[in-house]
């Protein structure tokens, strides 16, 4: 049994201007590498595609890397797509 | 609370203030909150939004900011810096939001110390790790009407070109 | 002249401020007048007479200058930061004479260039040059009514004790 | 012959108040070692004295310290007695 849990994914400057949407609600299983979630990002926003190697995650507020981590998301966990920065 | 010799006769409690705001930022404002009788020293370094880009004549400037993540990176560079330099006073960090005119501030960082290299080198310290852990954001609008996100080539998942 | 590519689009000429006044220093004024539209960074380091030495209370300072050779020494170091980074654009300084009370300044540097690091490193430059070659003394007043000519531990002809 | 000139010496900071003058013309030698004119200025002020060892001279506005250095004054040359500096 796989269990599913929804979470809040926002997008942010270029990934916003691809994913044509700045903030919506997915459901994703409830264990899921940093990769895997990148990827079910991707089938829903192919465009994303363009920025896979300049891109990474912020859950719950904390930066990690596309790769084989294993999360664990609770309902309502913020997720964002973070390209690189360009503050100050 | 770690006490200091330096920090005789300053009342008030060592202060961090960090700020995300759609409003013109004010030197005048940064600097005063940062001043206090035992510091001899205050340290400022303010961004500005230049006029052009590899050639390209830029019109103005827009920032977004993913604003709780950032303001708690924020707080981490101050809780870094007085790490780093435990003599350090007050730290203050304001960054502006939306359209930036060209010569407006985006950024103005203001730290104070009893003597002066602590508050010289900190300045440096915070301007540098704001430009690569704080999620902000900033797109260039050309003379031409096209538009480019852009890097910072301290962000370490920006693209090699960059780098 | 050195044409740098980073000032393309700033037609105002490169620019050394030294300023010797009796008047209050306005942070945002010296501030002002080093913004040019090519530069992308601000630097200022700010002097504040503290409120204490060794346990003494200050009740306020007062400075007096060689005025004509204190602004020939602070074009000198202007002279040396544009040789040391030729990339900086304008340069201010105002150091205040006669009585500054605590809290407030005493002298206000800023320095802007294209790129942060250039501004970041005269600004330090500039002060660290200031205190050991500008003939300008303090004298603290004491709560106890006696009171002290300070000497800068950068002046090389000061006292052993405070090397 | 030992030609003589007039030229201006002032006196800052801890100097001025040793002195209790801050401004004052004297004659000295034409050509004199910058020890010999601070000597001449001891003389006419023995406390300068407690300063010696911190101490420099500036000869039209250029910095000089107390030594063998060979200094030409020229009639209205500026002087001054330089204390540690405590600028900033």
């Amino acid at each position: 049994l796989l269990m599913t849990t929804e979470v809040v994914v926002l997008y942010f400057a270029k990934s916003a201007e691809l994913a044509e949407v700045r903030s919506e609600n997915i459901t994703v299983s409830h264990q899921v590498t940093s990769l895997q979630l990148w990827q079910e990002l991707v089938s829903k926003h192919p465009r994303l595609a363009a920025i896979r190697d300049q891109v990474v995650l912020a859950v719950r507020q904390e930066y990690v890397s596309l790769g084989d981590e294993l999360l664990i998301l609770h309902p309502g966990d913020e997720v964002a797509v973070i390209p690189p920065l360009s503050g100050g | 609370e770690v006490e200091n010799a330096d920090m005789s006769g300053c009342e008030i409690a060592a202060n961090d203030i960090v700020k995300l705001t759609h409003d013109k930022l004010s030197t005048e404002e940064v600097s005063a909150s940062v001043v206090c009788p035992s510091c001899g020293a205050v340290s400022l370094f303010i961004g500005i939004t230049r006029n052009s880009f590899e050639g390209k004549k830029v019109v103005e400037l827009e920032y977004e900011a993913y604003i709780p993540m950032a303001q708690s990176e924020m707080k981490k560079i101050c809780w870094d810096v007085r790490q780093k330099w435990p003599s350090v006073k007050h730290i203050a960090i304001h960054h502006r939001l939306g359209v930036v005119p060209v010569s407006e501030a985006s950024v103005i960082i203001a730290i104070s110390s009893p003597h002066r290299s602590e508050s010289l080198e900190a300045v440096k310290y915070c301007i540098d790790t704001l430009k690569a852990t704080v999620p902000i954001w900033k797109k260039e609008i050309y003379e031409t009407e096209d538009c480019s996100w852009k890097e910072n080539k301290e962000c370490r998942w920006a693209g090699s070109r960059e780098k």
